[in-house]
C-alpha cells in the first residue's frame, strides 16, 4: 500500500494561511529599498518566507548574498516543490557571520503556465552560487525543475536513462521496480 | 644540515613512540567475542525475531486480533487472519504471518500492541535457505510459557491479567486449530486477503 | 529451522568491557604455536637433507655404484632443503604475521582450524588451490602465466647461499658456498621486478599497470642503497663470500657487523683516536643496518612501501587479477623474500649463527645435551647412532641462533606494518634519492676510511 | 600540495580510470571518473546514486510513525542525528515543547554517536592512507563498548528509532548510567594512544599536512559544513552558533583551525571534537534532571506526573499527525548541517520532505580539491572530508 501514490492531495499548505496582504518583513524591506519587489509568504515557523518572480531571482540572491549588512551567505538547501497548483523552488538562505539570520526565498511557476511535456523553468544560481550545483541537479532530476543556465544539468540521483521524475504528485512508479521475487510474499 | 638532523632524530623518535604503543597493546586482554561458542548478552531493549508472547501464569495466547500492527507496519510484513467468534462475537485469531525477509524489525508493531503480545526477543539467528521459510506462521511465532515469562521479566513489561474464563476456553481450540496448517484454516485465510486491502485504502 | 530462543542469557551485561589483567594466555599460546611450528619446519627439512644427503648416498654406495653418482646426488642437497622448506615456511609466516598482528590489535587471530589455529594456513593455501584459476579476458595468457613463476623462482635460487652461512658451513651444505655469494644473492633478488612489471602489464588492467610501473621505479630506486649498504659492510669484512663474513663476527654481540665488527672491542691507549673512530664506525654500522632494512622493506612491498598493491589506491596492484594457484605462488613469494632478506640481514649484521653471547646457549651446550642423551640412549645403540648421524650439534646451535634472529627481524616487520602508513609515490622516491643515496655514500666513504683507522 | 612531475617537453596520454563504485577505498558505492596523466588527476566527475533508496519518497508515502523508523537508514553511522532532525522540524511546525530530561536524553545519545562515528572515520581514515592491519583496531574497539551502550538504550546498533518526535522513546536500562560514565572517564586516554600513534607519526604528516587545502571561500561557496569546515577556519556550529536543545547550558569548546584547511587540519579538528563530545557526556550525566534509571525508578509513579521528567511530550501512536504548515530544522551532525525541510498538509503523512545531507555538500566540493593531486592522494582527501555514500544518495 505503501506503492500507491499518494492522493494528490487537497490541502495546499498556504490554503490555511488568511488570505489577508501580510506585512513586508525587514527582509522584504531591505529587497524593495534596493528596487526588487517580492512578495511576503507566511513564514516557515517563524522564518521570513518571501517569493520573487523567477526573472528577479540571481538578483535577490547576489544583493541578500554580497551586500554588508544582510550578508546570507550560506545557501543551506534548494528543494524542489510540486505544490497543488505551482512548482515551487525554494531556497533556505543562512548567514555564516549571524546565526540570527535566515531568509526562505520561493520562485513559484504556476501549474497552468508550464506547456505539456515542458519542464518548468527557473533561472539556476550555480553560475554564482556552487552549493547550489547538486541540489539544483537534485530538484531537476526529482522534481523535473529545469534550472536555466546550470552548466551540467543532468540526472544525480537517478540513473541517467530514467523517466519521470519521481517527486512528482502524477509519478507512476513503474511496476518493474515492485517485482518482489519471493511469490510467497505478502506483497 | 643541523635542521635536518633535528628532524630525522625528531621523526624516529615519534615512529618509535608509536611503535611502542602499539607494542604495548599486545599486553592487553584480547577484545575478540567468540561468537558461535559465546553468545552475546544482549540487553532487554534488543530488537530481534518478532514472536508472539503467551500469557506466562496461564499460558493463554495474548493475541485479540486488533489488526494494530498489521496497520502500523512499515513494511507490510504482518498478516492477521482472524474471524468474529459466533459465542462471545470477539474478534478471534486463526492465523499470524510475519515475512522476516521484509520485517526491518523497527519495533513499531511491539509498541503498539495493547496486550504485550508481539515482542522483539533477543533471537537474531533467523538464516535460512529459501526465503519462504522465512515467512512465520502462528505455531513457529508463539512462544512457550517458559519463553513468555522470561521475556516478560527481561523487558520488564508488566505481566497480563488472566482472561475471563469464557474467552480463554475459546482462544484455546482456536490455537489447536492454528498448530495443524489444514485445509480448513487456510480458506478464510484466502476470504480474509481480499476483504484487507479495502480496509487499508478507506483508511487512507 | 527451529525457533529457538536463547533463554540461556542469563546474563545482562552489556557495554564496557573488564580490563583484564596482563594478556599472558594468548602471548603463550603465540610462542607455543611458534615453537611447533619451527621445529616442523625444520625437522622436516633436516630430515629431508638427511634422507637425500646421507642415507641415499650410503644406499647408493652400498649398492657398488661409482662414488661420483653419490656425490651428484650429494649436490642437490640444498635445492632439496630450499624445496621442502619455502612452502611450509611461507605457510608458517602468514600465521605468525597473523597471530602477531592480532596480538598487536588485542584480538585472538586465527584460532579455529586445528589446536590453536596450528593449520589454520594450510587450511588457506588448500583453499587457493583448489579455487578458478582465472585468466582476465583480453590478458596476454602467456606472460600472465609466467609472471609469477618469474617472480617466484629468484626467491628460491637466490636464498641457496644463505644456507651455508646459517648451517655454519656444514658439510652437505658447503656446496652451495660461493665465493661471491652476497652478489650472487642481490642479483638473484632483483629479477623479481621484472615479473612485477610483467604481471601488471599482462593484467589488461590500469589498477594493475600502475601497480606494475610503481613496483618497477620503487624496486630501481631502493636496490640502490640497498645494495651500497651491503657493499659497505663487505668492505668492512674484506670479503663477499656469506660464510666467511658471519664467522668473522664470532664471539658475543659485540663482534657483530651492526656494532663495527670488533672494533669496539680494539680500543686502546695506544691510538688514543680509537676513542672516537670506533663509536663512529659503530654508528655508521648501525645507520647502515636501518638502511638496509629500509631498502629492504621497499624491496619486497612491505609496509610503509606496500605502494605497487596499495589497497586504497589500486584495489590490489599488480596482483589486483590473479586468482587460486597464481595468487597462491605471488603470496608465497612475497613472505620467501620477506624470510629472505631478513636472513640476509642476519648474515650480513647480526653476526649469522653466533650466540649474542659466548656461553649462552651455544654449540658448548649442544654438545652437553647431546652427550646426556647419548648416554640415556645408551641401551639402545641403533638409536644412539641414529641420533648422532642426525644431529649435529655445532649446526643446531647455529641454525637455532639464525632462525631465532630471523624471525625476530620478521616480527619487527610485522609491528612496523601494524602501526605505520603508507607512502605516497613521489615521497618515497624522494626518500630514496634525497635522503637514503646521499646517506649510502657518506656512510660508504666513511666506513672506508673508519676501517683503516681504528 | 600539487606535485610538479614535469618535463613539460614529455608528451603522454591522458587515461580514464572509472574508480569505484566497487573499490575499496570509495566508502561503499562512490564511482569517480578519473582522468589521469600518469599518476596526476586531471579531471574528476563524481557519479553518485549508486545508494539511492528514494528517502524522500518514502517520507510522502508513509506515515510520520512509520517514517521515523525509516530514516536512520540515511546516514547510518550516525542514525541520531537523522532521528533528530526530524523531530526536530515536526516539532516545530507542531510547536511541542519537549522537557527536559528527554532533550538531555537526546544529547547524550546523540554525542554517543558523534564518537561512534568519528571513531569509525578515524579507523577507516587510516585503512584509507594505508596503516590497514594494526591502528584500525583500536577506535573500533571503542566504538564497540559505545554501540553496545547505544544498542541497550535504543535496541539496535546503528538503527536506533530511539529519538521520536514529541521526545525520545524510553528511559536507558538499570546501570546504564554507570557504564557511560566508566567510558568517559577511559576514554580521553585512549585518544591519547591513537595520537600516540597517528598525530605526530612523520609519514602521517607527510600523507596529509598541505594536503587538499580548502580554502574559506571556497569551502562558504559549496556550502560545505561540520568539522571539514571549521578546518578552513569557519566557526559554524550550529551547537554553538544557533544553540537548540540544551547545548546552552553545556560547557564545551567549537574546535576552529585557523590556517590551511587542509587534512591535517580536518583530522586534529575531528580528535578535538571526540574529546569535546565526552565532556559534553560527563556534564550531561551529571546535569541530567531526575538523575539515573535507579533514581527514577525509586520515584515511581511522580516521574510520571512530573513535567521535567516526561519522556514523551504527547502520547505516541500510529495516528500520528502534524499540523499544517512548512517548516526546516538543522541539528549539527558529525559530518555538518543535517537539515530537514517538511512541508505538511495535516494528514498523517508528509507532503514533501527535503533531507539537507551534509555529505551531499561536502561531496560536491571533491572535484575541487583533487585535480593536480596523484591517485594516492584521492584517498587522502577523500576519505578526511568523511563522506557517508548513503547520506549522499539517500
Amino acid at each position: 500500500m505503501s506503492e500507491t501514490p499518494a492522493s494528490p492531495s487537497p490541502a495546499n499548505p498556504e490554503k490555511a494561511a488568511p488570505p489577508t496582504e501580510l506585512p513586508v518583513g525587514p527582509y522584504g524591506q531591505f529587497l524593495s529599498e534596493h528596487g526588487i519587489p517580492s512578495k511576503r509568504l507566511p513564514d516557515s515557523t517563524g522564518v521570513e518566507t518571501i517569493e520573487v518572480e523567477p526573472a528577479q531571482l540571481e538578483v535577490t540572491l547576489k544583493r541578500l548574498r554580497n551586500s554588508e549588512e544582510i550578508a546570507l551567505d550560506y545557501l543551506v538547501a534548494v528543494s524542489g516543490v510540486d505544490n497543488t497548483d505551482t512548482f515551487d523552488s525554494v531556497y533556505h538562505l543562512w548567514s555564516y557571520s549571524d546565526p540570527n539570520k535566515e531568509l526562505v526565498v520561493k520562485v513559484r511557476i504556476p501549474k497552468a503556465s508550464v506547456a505539456a511535456e515542458q519542464l518548468p523553468e527557473v533561472p539556476s544560481v550555480t553560475p554564482f552560487w556552487s552549493a547550489a550545483n547538486w541540489h539544483e541537479r537534485e530538484s531537476y532530476d526529482l522534481v523535473g525543475i529545469r534550472y536555466v543556465g546550470h552548466p551540467y544539468l543532468r540526472r544525480i540521483l537517478n540513473p541517467w536513462d530514467w523517466e519521470g521524475y519521481p517527486l512528482r504528485r502524477d509519478y507512476k512508479q513503474p511496476v518493474d521496480s515492485l517485482n518482489d521475487k519471493n511469490p510467497h510474499s505478502f506483497r | 644540515m643541523f635542521g635536518l638532523l633535528a628532524r630525522s632524530i625528531e621523526s624516529l623518535y615519534q615512529v618509535t613512540r608509536g611503535l611502542k604503543t602499539v607494542f604495548q597493546h599486545s599486553f592487553r586482554q584480547p577484545i575478540t567475542k567468540e561468537y558461535p561458542d559465546r553468545m552475546p548478552d544482549l540487553p532487554g531493549a534488543f530488537r530481534g525475531r518478532l514472536s508472539l508472547t503467551v500469557n506466562p501464569n496461564t499460558g493463554e495466547h495474548l493475541c485479540i486480533s486488533c489488526l494494530q500492527c498489521e496497520r502500523v507496519c512499515p513494511d507490510k510484513c504482518i498478516q492477521i487472519t482472524s474471524h468474529k467468534s459466533p459465542e462471545t462475537n470477539k474478534p478471534e485469531l486463526i492465523e499470524f504471518k510475519i515475512d522476516h525477509g521484509l520485517c526491518m524489525f523497527c519495533g513499531l508493531c511491539t509498541e503498539v500492541c495493547p496486550t504485550t503480545c508481539i515482542i522483539n526477543t533477543n533471537d537474531f539467528e533467523m538464516a535460512d535457505y529459501t526465503r519462504e521459510s522465512l515467512v512465520y506462521d502462528l505455531k513457529k511465532l508463539t512462544l512457550t510459557q517458559e519463553e513468555s515469562a522470561f521475556y516478560f521479566s527481561k523487558k520488564e513489561l508488566p505481566l497480563p491479567k488472566p482472561k475471563p474464563a469464557k474467552p480463554a476456553a475459546a482462544a484455546a481450540p482456536a490455537a489447536a486449530k492454528a498448530e495443524k496448517p489444514g485445509q480448513p484454516a487456510v480458506k478464510p485465510a484466502d476470504t480474509a486477503k481480499e476483504d484487507k486491502p479495502k480496509e487499508g485504502e478507506g483508511k487512507e | 529451522m527451529t525457533v529457538s530462543t536463547s533463554t540461556s542469557n542469563k546474563t545482562q551485561s552489556y557495554g564496557v568491557q573488564s580490563t583484564g589483567p596482563a594478556n599472558i594466555v594468548e602471548i603463550f599460546k603465540f610462542m607455543r604455536l611458534t615453537i611447533i611450528w619451527l621445529s616442523i619446519i625444520f625437522g622436516a627439512v633436516w630430515g629431508a637433507c638427511w634422507l637425500f644427503g646421507v642415507v641415499l648416498p650410503a644406499c647408493v654406495e652400498g649398492f657398488g655404484l661409482p662414488a661420483e653418482i653419490s656425490q651428484t646426488i650429494r649436490y642437490f642437497v640444498p635445492l632439496v632443503a630450499i624445496m621442502v622448506f619455502i612452502p611450509i615456511n611461507a605457510m608458517f609466516m602468514v600465521l605468525f604475521e597473523r597471530r602477531a598482528l592480532a596480538l598487536f590489535t588485542v584480538r585472538k587471530g586465527p584460532n579455529r582450524v586445528g589446536p590453536d589455529g596450528l593449520l589454520q594456513t594450510a587450511a588457506d593455501a588448500v583453499k587457493l588451490l583448489l579455487k578458478e584459476d582465472i585468466t582476465p579476458r583480453g590478458a596476454d595468457a602467456f606472460m600472465f602465466t609466467l609472471a609469477p613463476i618469474i617472480f617466484f623462482a629468484p626467491s628460491i635460487f637466490g636464498c641457496i647461499p644463505l644456507l651455508a652461512a646459517a648451517t655454519g658451513d656444514h658439510r652437505l651444505f658447503s656446496i652451495a658456498n660461493l665465493p661471491t655469494g652476497i652478489f650472487y644473492v642481490l642479483a638473484a633478488s632483483s629479477i623479481p621486478v621484472v615479473a612485477l612489471v610483467m604481471a601488471g602489464w599482462a593484467s589488461n588492467n590500469k589498477y594493475s599497470l600502475v601497480g606494475g610501473l610503481r613496483a618497477a621505479a620503487q624496486a630501481i630506486s631502493y636496490e640502490i642503497p640497498l645494495v651500497l649498504s651491503l657493499v659497505t659492510i663487505c668492505l668492512l669484512a674484506g670479503s663477499l663470500d656469506v660464510v666467511e663474513i658471519a664467522q668473522q663476527q664470532v664471539g658475543g654481540f659485540l663482534h657483530w657487523n651492526i656494532l663495527g665488527a670488533g672494533k669496539l672491542l680494539a680500543v686502546s691507549q695506544a691510538s688514543p683516536i680509537t676513542f672516537v673512530t670506533a663509536p663512529l664506525l659503530a654508528i655508521c654500522c648501525i645507520l647502515l643496518f636501518w638502511l638496509y632494512m629500509t631498502g629492504a622493506c621497499a624491496e619486497i612491498n612491505r609496509i610503509p612501501f606496500d605502494l605497487p598493491e596499495a589497497e586504497s589506491e589500486l584495489v590490489s596492484g599488480y596482483n589486483t587479477e590473479y586468482s587460486g594457484i597464481k595468487f597462491a605462488i605471488f603470496f608465497l613469494a612475497e613472505f620467501t623474500n620477506l624470510f629472505v632478506v631478513s636472513a640476509i640481514a642476519t648474515v650480513m649484521f647480526l653476526g649469522g649463527g653466533e650466540s649474542p653471547i659466548p656461553g649462552f646457549l651455544d654449540t658448548g651446550f649442544f654438545v652437553s645435551v647431546m652427550g646426556t642423551l647419548n648416554s640415556l640412549l645408551q641401551p639402545v645403540p641403533a638409536l644412539q647412532w641414529l641420533l648422532n648421524s642426525l644431529v649435529d650439534p655445532a649446526t643446531l646451535s647455529c641454525v637455532f641462533w639464525a632462525v631465532t634472529k630471523i624471525y625476530l627481524i620478521v616480527f619487527f616487520a610485522i609491528l612496523i606494518r601494524g602501526t605505520l602508513p603508507r607512502f605516497r609515490i613521489d615521497q618515497l622516491m624522494d626518500f630514496s634519492w634525497k635522503r637514503l643515496i646521499p646517506l649510502v655514500l657518506i656512510l660508504f666513504l666513511a666506513v672506508a676510511y673508519l676501517r683503516e683507522l681504528v | 600540495m600539487a606535485v610538479n612531475v614535469g618535463n613539460d617537453q614529455l608528451k603522454t596520454d591522458e587515461m580514464i580510470i572509472n574508480m569505484g563504485p566497487q573499490h575499496p577505498a570509495t566508502h561503499g558505492v562512490l564511482r569517480l571518473l578519473l582522468t589521469l596523466d600518469g599518476e596526476m588527476v586531471r579531471n574528476v566527475e563524481p557519479v553518485i546514486g549508486h545508494l539511492h533508496r528514494a528517502q524522500e519518497w518514502q517520507g510522502q508515502n508513509r506515515t510520520w510513525f512509520q517514517y521515523q523508523a525509516l530514516i536512520d537508514r540515511v546516514d547510518y553511522l550516525s542514525g541520531m542525528f537523522t532521528s533528530w532532525a526530524l523531530a526536530r522540524a515536526a516539532e516545530h511546525i507542531e510547536g511541542i515543547k519537549i522537557s527536559p530530561r528527554a532533550e538531555y536524553l537526546r544529547v547524550m545519545v546523540s554525542e554517543m554517536n558523534r564518537i561512534t562515528s568519528h571513531l569509525l572515520w578515524l579507523g577507516t581514515y587510516l585503512i584509507d592512507l594505508g596503516a590497514m592491519f594494526g591502528f584500525p583496531f583500536y577506535p573500533f574497539r571503542e566504538r564497540e563498548k559505545l554501540l553496545d551502550l547505544l544498542e541497550a538504550v535504543a535496541g539496535q546498533r546503528m538503527m536506533f528509532n530511539y529519538i521520536r518526535i514529541g521526545g525520545v522513546q524510553c528511559n536507558p536500562p538499570l546501570g546504564w548510567f554507570d557504564k557511560l560514565k566508566r567510558f568517559t572517564e577511559e576514554f580521553p586516554d585512549r585518544v591519547d594512544e591513537y595520537e600516540a600513534i597517528v598525530t605526530e607519526n612523520p609519514i602521517f604528516l607527510k600523507r596529509t599536512k598541505g594536503i587538499g587545502r580548502l580554502s574559506k571561500s571556497v569551502a562558504m561557496d559549496y556550502g560545505v559544513t561540520g568539522p571539514t569546515l571549521r578546518a578552513s577556519g569557519v566557526n559554524l556550529d550550529l551547537r554553538r552558533t544557533k544553540p537548540y536543545s540544551v547545548y546552552d547550558q553545556l560547557k564545551f569548546e567549537v574546535p576552529v583551525l585557523e590556517g590551511d584547511g587542509d587534512t591535517w587540519a580536518r583530522y586534529t579538528c575531528r580528535i578535538r571534537e571526540m574529546r569535546e563530545s565526552n565532556k559534553i557526556i560527563k556534564q550531561c550525566i551529571e546535569k541530567i534532571p531526575g538523575g539515573t534509571t535507579e533514581e527514577i525508578r525509586k520515584l515511581g509513579d511522580e516521574a510520571n506526573k512530573d513535567e521535567n521528567l516526561k519522556l514523551m511530550a504527547k502520547k505516541q501512536n500510529s495516528g500520528l499527525r502534524v499540523k499544517a504548515g512548512e517548516g526546516f530544522a538543522a541539528v549539527e551532525s558529525p559530518r555538518g548541517t543535517l537539515g530537514c525541510y517538511i512541508i505538511s498538509n495535516g494528514s498523517d503523512k508528509a507532503y514533501r520532505f527535503k533531507w539537507r545531507n551534509p555529505s551531499f555538500s561536502n561531496l560536491s566540493v571533491l572535484p575541487e580539491l583533487l585535480v593536480g593531486h596523484p591517485i594516492a592522494d584521492i584517498m587522502a582527501i577523500f576519505g578526511s572530508i568523511d563522506v557517508i555514500l548513503p547520506d549522499v544518495d539517500r
